[in-house]
C-alpha cells in the first residue's frame, strides 16, 4: 500500500507492537469520545477534521512532487503521519489562543487556515508566498491567524511560545499559546529553561512535543536519558504533564483540551507529549529514511497508526459519513493541492530590489527617522533605500 | 542645565517610557528587587512593581526569547544583560529571532525590543565578563546597534530605542554610569543613525562610539595644547544604522582620520570604517585611515595592563601624529 | 559574634528552623560517622580538614581587606560558609578524579593544594599569580592538580565538567569530574542538556549544586521551579540523586563517596543537592547582602551552620582536638593568608608585552607553523610576534 | 594525480587523523549511523565504530562543551555543527572556553579542537540557515578560523587543524561538497595562515576566501576573455591567523584590489582586509579596495533570488572595472 492510495479500504486490526513506543490503545477509547470536549461536536465538525488532515496529507504529497521537479529548493519536512496533533489543536482553540511550531510547519499552518496557495506559491519562493517566498519551508507565519511560525532552529521556538503566553496573562488576555516541538528538540537547553519559567511564572503555555520518535536519523533512545516518557521531565520543574496516542483524534482533542482548560483556568502550563510516527524521511532530502528504522516499522505505523485512517473509521463506524464521502474528500483535498501548484507556478518571484524590503520596520514605512542613517552595507543596494540627502539641523 | 550621571539619564528614559506606554516593560536578572546589578534600574521595581519591572532567573536564553515572543505581540520589553558579555548563551534568540523573524514573515511581524546592559572592558573582570560585541551584532541585518557616549545621548537614544519597532541592542558602559553631563529636563528623543560632532576641528578626524569618544575628546585636548593640532571627534552614537554621510563629511573636511574603539580590531566596527572611507573618499585622503582598537587579546583581568589594553588617549596621539 | 571571630567558644544549640531550606538535622548524624568512608579517617586527616576549611576562611578574609585597601580590582566572591563541601571533596578524591567549578573557586583552588601565594598573587594581578594575572579571582586553574578552574560564565562549567569526565571513560581510566555549581546555575539550558548527555552516555560525571539559596539577590524560591529540590530534576533524565546537609561534614563525605564509587564502579553520574550557605553577599561588590536576606538569617546560619564551627565541635567532642589545638590551626591559616598577602604585594605585574602571551599555544611555542600569517590584528602587537620573513616555498 | 571531491578529501583527512592519533575523535549529530547529514563522515563510524564516531543529541552548548573539557584533559575532539549557523546556541562555549581558557589560565591549558562544518548561503534553506559567522569567530583572540576553497586544501588544513594545538574552526561549504580537485594520495599537510595564489595576474587583486575564491576564479576568466585584464587570485585558505605579507604582497604588484566574500558585509572579513590594506599599503593603491559580498539583508529563500544575493562573477566584474 502506498501512501496516496485510498485509506478508506483498510480493515483496521490489532496491530503487533510498535518498536520504541511506549504501549498504545489503537481503538478509539469510549472514554475519550464521550468526553464533552467531544460529545459536544457535530457531524460537520467531524467531517471538518477529516477533511482538513486530508488537506494537509494532499497538499504536502503535491509539493513534494514539485519538490522533486526542481520547482523548490532547500528543505521540505512532510507532516504526514502527525496531521492529527494540528487539526485537533485548531479544533479547541478560542479565538485568543495562539499556536508556534518548528520547521515542520506545514500542517499547522493550514490547520490554522492558511491557503494553500499562499502556502504553495512560498514552496515555489514566489513573491505571492506567504512569507512573500522570503520564509520558504520551514518559516510560515500568519499572526493574523494567531499563527507564529515555523522556525527553524530546533527548539527556538520555545521560548517564543512562552513570550506570546506571557504577553496574554500581561495584557490580561484569557488566552493560551501551543508550543509545538518534536522529540529531539527537548535536548536544547533552551526548552528547559522555557519549562523552568513557564511553571515559576504561571505563565499559560502548552508545550506540546510531537514524539514521532526520530530526531532526523536519531531515535528516542539514542537521544534522551529519560525514566519513563520525554514529557516526565516537566515533573522536575513542578510543571503538569500527560502523553497522548496521536492516532486517537478523541484523546488528542480532550488531552488539548484539558491542558487548555488549566491555562485559562489557572493560568498554569502543561507540557504534554503525544505519540505519534513521520510517514517520511526527516526531509525529502533524507535518503536514510528507510535505514534507521526498518520498511516493517513504518508500515506497521501506516497500517495501524495513522490519524487519518483512524479517524475516518471513526467516522464510518459513528455513520457520519460513508465511503464515498470520504473519497469525495480526498477528491477535494488534492484538487486543491493541484490548483494552489497552478497559482504558485503562475506566480512571480519577488525582484532582486524586493530582497532589501523587510528587514526593517522603519525603512519599509519611511518614519522621518529612516531618512537618516544607513541600515544596509555593501554596494548593490536599491537607490530608494539611500539617504544622500542628509541634514540634521 | 542639571547635571546628571549616564545611569540616571537611563534610568529617566525608563520612567519617561514606562509612563508612556503600557506596553513599556523591563526584564533581566536583578532588575528588579535588588535595583539592579549596576542600579540603572534603581527605584523603577519600588514605583512600578512587579508586573512592569521583572526580575529573571539566570535563563538568558528563555527571557530573550521570551522577549521576542512578547514583542511579536506588542509588547516593547526592555531586557537586561547584566553584562552584554552573557549575551553568548542567546546569542541564538538575538539573531535568529530578534534579527530575522521580521524577514523571514515578509514584514508581518515586527519585534519592538530593546537588548541593554554593558558591553566594555576596563573593570578587571577578565575575559568572560569584557566583550564589546557591537560588531557581531551590527554585522546582523535586521538588529540595531547604538553606543552612548554621554548621558544625553544615553537618554534620547534609549527613549527612541524602546519606540523603535525593530530590535534595539544599546551598549552601555559601566566606566560611564557614574559620569554626569548636562541632560535637559524637558523630554526629547535622539534618532537613530545621526552621528554627533563632539568637537569641532579642522586638521584631522577622530572617529569614535561609547567611551573611546571620551578618550578621543582627551586625546584632541592634549594634542591642541601640546601640538597644536586641531582635532575633530565625531561620536557615531548609533553603529547600525551608521551615519556614514556624517563620517564621510568630516574626511572631506579634515583628509586624515583614527578611528578609536574599545572593540577588538579583527572585523571590528573600526574595519568597517576604515574600509567603507576609503572606498568612498579615496580621493579625500591624504593619509591611510588608521585605527585604534583594543589590544588583540583576551581582556587581561591584571588591573594595571587592562587599562593599557583599551585605548588611551596616547595610543590615539602616537597614531594620529603618525599621519600629520 | 563577627565571622572573623574565634569559633571554638560557640555550644552548639538546635536552632531555629532556617529560612528557605528543606529541614535538615544538625546534630552530626550517627549514621554518617559510622560510614566506612568516615570510620576509617585517621586523626590526623581529620585535622587536616579542619586546617584546610580554616585556611580557605582565613585566606578570604585576607583577601577581602586587600580587597578593600583597592590592591585588587574586578569581583572577589566569598566562599565564607561552604568551605566543608571543598574540602569535604578534595577528602574523597583518587588519583585520577578532577574538579571543576564556577567563579566561587577560591575554596575548591586551596582545598586542592594550590598554593595560598599563587592564589593571593593572581587576586591581586600579579605575574606570579597562578594564571599570571590574567584571569583573576574568577578564573584560577591548576591542570597539574586536576582542577580545571574557576568559571565566569554560570553553568559554562558544566559541559567541560562532562567533557573531562568523557576523556577519562574515553582512555579508560578510573575516574570521574565533580563538577560544582550554584543554585542559580542549574537554570542555565546547558545544565539540563549536559544532565541528559551524562546519563545517556553513562559519564562518570558528578554534578554538585551548592545550593546557598541565592543567587546574587534572587532566592531559590524565586529563581527555580521544583516540586522537593533541585536535585530532583535529575530523575527526568533517569539519573540518581541526593541532597545533602553541607554543615555536616560527615554526611557530605559520605554521600560525595557514594557518588564517587557510583561514577568509578557503574560509570554512571550523580546529582547532589548540597545545602549551604554563603555569610557574605554574593561578591563584595552586593551593596544589597543584607537587604534580600535578613540579618538574623544570617546571623542563624553562622551561629547553627557553619561548616567549621561544626567540624570544629565534632573534633572536640570525639577529643580529636582540644580548644587549643583549634587556635594553633587558626592562627597558622592567618598567619599563612597574612604571608600570601606579602608575597603578592611584592610580586611584578605582568609587562605589556607579555599582555600577548598565552593567547596560542603556537605562538607561545614557536613551531614552523607560527612563523606565518599573524595572529594579533592591530597596532602596538609586540615585534617578537610579527613574522616579516614570510618566505613558503 | 586522482581528482576526489570536497567531502572525500575531508574525509580522507579524517581516516587518516584518526588512524594516526588513537585521541582524535568525531562527534556530532548524524555523524556516525547516518553517515553524517552531507555524508561528510561517511563510513567512518562503519569503520572505526561508536568509540571514536559518536552521534550526539541536539544539544550543541553541550557537546561544544564537552569537547573543550575532553580537550583539555588531551583528547583532539573534532566536532560537526550540522551548520555552522547551529553555532549561535553553542556560541558561550565556543568563545569563552574554547577561546579564552588558555588565555584565563596563564597558558596552562590548551583546548586542541575542531569545530567544523558548513558555513554557506545559497542552498535555499532561509535565513537560520545560512550564516557565514568566520568574521565573528575571527574577532575573537584565542581561536582560529580556516576556510578551504578546494578539496585539496580542505584536506590539508583540515590535518593541520586536527594536530594544532588551538581551536581551530573550519568553515566548510555544501555547494563545494560535490566538486573535485586534484589530490594527491601521498600524505601532506598545509600550514594555517598562508595563502595561496590560485591565479597569477598583473593588472588587479581578487582576494577571497572559501567559495568565493572560485567565483573569482570564473570573474578573472572571463575578464581575461572579454577585457584583456589580467587578474590576480590570491586565495586567504585561512582567516586567522591572516596572510597579511600576500595581501599586502598582491596588492604591491597590482595596485588594485576587490576583496571578494559570501559573509554579509557589515564588519566583515572584507572590511578587515580592506582597512589593513589602505592602512599597510596605502600609496601602493591607485584606487580604493572595494568589496563584494553577500547583499546585505538576512538570506532570502526564494532560489533564483537567492543565487543573486551571493557574489557572482558579474558583480565582481562590474566592481573590477569601476577601478581598473
Ligand atoms: C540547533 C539546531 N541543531 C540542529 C538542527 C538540524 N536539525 C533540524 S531538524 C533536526 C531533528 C529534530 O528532530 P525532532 O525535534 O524530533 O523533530 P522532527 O523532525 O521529528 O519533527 C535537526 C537535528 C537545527 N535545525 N537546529
Ligand atoms: C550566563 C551568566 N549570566 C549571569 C551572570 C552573572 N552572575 C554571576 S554569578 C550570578 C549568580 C549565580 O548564583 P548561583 O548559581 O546560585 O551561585 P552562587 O553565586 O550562589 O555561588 C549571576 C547572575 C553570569 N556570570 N553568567
Ligand atoms: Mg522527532
Ligand atoms: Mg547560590
Amino acid at each position: 500500500m502506498t501512501n496516496t492510495g485510498n485509506l478508506t479500504s483498510q480493515p483496521q486490526q490489532q496491530p503487533p507492537s510498535p518498536p520504541h513506543a511506549p504501549s498504545r490503545s489503537i481503538a478509539p477509547s469510549k472514554n475519550y469520545a464521550q468526553d464533552p470536549v467531544n460529545q459536544s461536536l457535530t457531524n460537520d465538525q467531524k467531517v471538518e477534521f477529516l477533511s482538513q488532515m486530508y488537506r494537509i496529507r494532499r497538499f504536502e504529497q503535491a509539493a513534494l512532487r514539485y519538490y522533486n521537479q526542481g520547482k523548490m529548493g532547500g528543505f521540505l519536512h512532510l507532516y504526514i503521519g502527525q496531521e492529527s496533533i494540528a487539526v485537533a489543536t485548531v479544533s479547541v482553540l478560542t479565538e485568543n489562543d495562539h499556536i508556534i511550531t518548528a520547521y515542520r510547519d506545514h500542517g499547522h499552518a493550514l490547520a490554522v487556515g492558511m491557503t494553500m496557495n499562499e502556502c504553495m506559491a512560498e514552496l515555489f519562493g514566489k513573491r505571492t508566498g506567504c512569507s512573500k517566498g522570503k520564509g520558504g519551508s520551514m518559516h510560515f507565519f500568519a499572526p493574523d491567524k494567531r499563527f507564529w511560525g515555523g522556525h527553524g532552529i530546533v527548539a527556538g521556538q520555545t521560548p517564543l511560545g512562552l513570550g506570546i503566553a506571557f504577553a496574554l496573562k500581561y495584557r490580561g488576555i484569557r488566552g493560551a499559546c501551543f508550543t509545538f516541538l518534536g522529540d529531539g528538540a527537548v535536548n536544547q537547553g533552551v526548552f528547559s529553561e522555557s519549562l523552568n519559567l513557564a511553571s515559576l511564572w504561571n505563565i499559560p503555555v502548552i508545550f506540546v512535543i510531537e514524539n514521532n520518535l526520530y530526531s532526523m536519523g536519531t531515535s528516542l533512545r539514542r537521544s534522551s536519558a529519560i525514566r519513563s516518557c520525554l514529557a516526565q521531565r516537566a515533573e522536575g520543574f513542578n510543571m503538569p504533564w500527560d502523553t497522548v496516542d496521536g492516532a486517537n483524534f478523541y484523546e488528542v482533542r480532550s488531552k488539548l483540551a484539558a491542558a487548555l482548560s488549566r491555562a485559562h483556568e489557572e493560568s498554569r502550563p502543561t507540557l504534554l507529549e503525544i505519540f505519534t510516527y513521520r510517514h517520511y524521511g526527516h526531509s525529502v532530502a533524507d535518503a536514510n529514511a528507510k535505514k534507521y528504522r526498518s520498511e516493517e516499522e513504518i508500515e506497521l505505523y501506516k497500517q495501524y497508526h495513522d490519524p487519518i485512517r483512524h479517524w475516518q473509521n471513526t467516522l464510518l463506524e459513528e455513520g457520519v459519513i460513508t465511503a464515498e464521502d470520504a473519497e469525495e474528500i480526498d477528491r477535494a483535498a488534492k484538487q486543491e493541492a493541484a490548483d494552489s501548484a497552478a497559482f504558485a507556478e503562475a506566480s512571480d518571484y519577488p525582484s532582486l530590489d524586493e530582497l532589501f524590503d523587510d528587514v526593517y520596520w522603519e525603512i519599509d514605512n519611511k518614519t522621518p527617522t529612516s531618512k537618516y542613517g544607513r541600515y544596509f552595507f555593501g554596494d548593490d543596494v536599491p537607490q530608494r533605500f539611500l539617504n544622500q540627502d542628509h541634514n540634521v539641523s | 542645565m542639571p547635571q546628571i550621571t549616564y545611569r540616571k539619564a537611563l534610568n529617566d528614559a525608563f520612567v519617561e517610557e514606562i509612563l508612556r506606554d503600557e506596553n513599556v516593560i523591563i526584564m533581566g536578572e536583578e532588575v528588579a528587587e535588588y535595583n539592579g546589578a549596576y542600579k540603572v534600574t534603581e527605584g523603577l521595581w519600588k514605583r512600578f512593581g512587579d508586573r512592569r519591572i521583572i526580575d529573571t532567573p539566570i535563563s538568558e536564553a528563555a527571557f530573550v526569547g521570551l522577549g521576542v515572543g512578547a514583542a511579536m505581540m506588542g509588547l516593547r520589553p526592555v531586557i537586561e544583560m547584566m553584562f552584554w558579555s552573557f549575551i553568548f548563551v542567546a546569542y541564538d534568540q538575538l539573531v535568529n529571532n530578534a534579527g530575522f523573524i521580521r524577514y523571514m514573515s515578509g514584514g508581518l511581524i515586527n519585534i519592538p525590543m530593546v537588548v541593554r546592559g554593558p558591553a566594555n572592558g576596563g573593570t578587571n573582570v577578565g575575559a568572560t565578563h569584557s566583550h564589546t560585541p557591537e560588531n557581531m551584532l551590527a554585522n546582523i541585518p535586521g538588529l540595531k546597534v547604538v553606543c552612548p557616549a554621554t548621558a544625553y545621548d544615553a537618554k534620547g537614544l534609549m527613549k527612541t530605542a524602546i519606540r523603535d519597532n525593530d530590535t534595539v541592542c544599546v551598549m552601555e558602559n559601566t566606566l560611564l554610569y557614574n559620569e554626569k553631563w548636562e541632560v535637559p529636563e524637558e523630554e526629547y528623543t535622539i534618532p537613530l543613525g545621526v552621528a554627533d560632532i563632539k568637537r569641532e576641528g579642522t586638521d584631522i578626524s577622530f572617529i569614535a562610539f561609547g567611551r573611546a569618544v571620551l578618550t578621543c575628546l582627551k586625546a584632541a585636548e592634549i594634542l591642541q595644547q601640546k601640538h597644536g593640532i586641531n582635532a575633530e571627534v565625531l561620536d557615531l552614537r548609533s553603529i547600525r544604522p551608521l551615519d556614514e554621510d556624517s563620517i564621510l563629511r568630516t574626511v572631506s573636511k579634515t583628509h586624515r582620520a583614527v578611528v578609536v574603539e574599545e572593540n577588538k580590531p579583527f572585523c571590528g566596527i573600526g574595519a568597517q570604517i576604515a574600509a567603507t572611507i576609503q572606498e568612498k573618499a579615496f580621493d579625500e585622503l591624504d593619509a591611510p585611515v588608521l585605527r585604534v582598537s583594543a589590544l588583540d587579546a583576551p581582556a587581561i583581568y591584571s588591573p594595571p595592563i587592562e587599562k593599557l589594553q583599551l585605548p588611551t588617549p596616547e595610543r590615539v596621539i602616537k597614531r594620529a601624529l603618525e599621519i600629520l
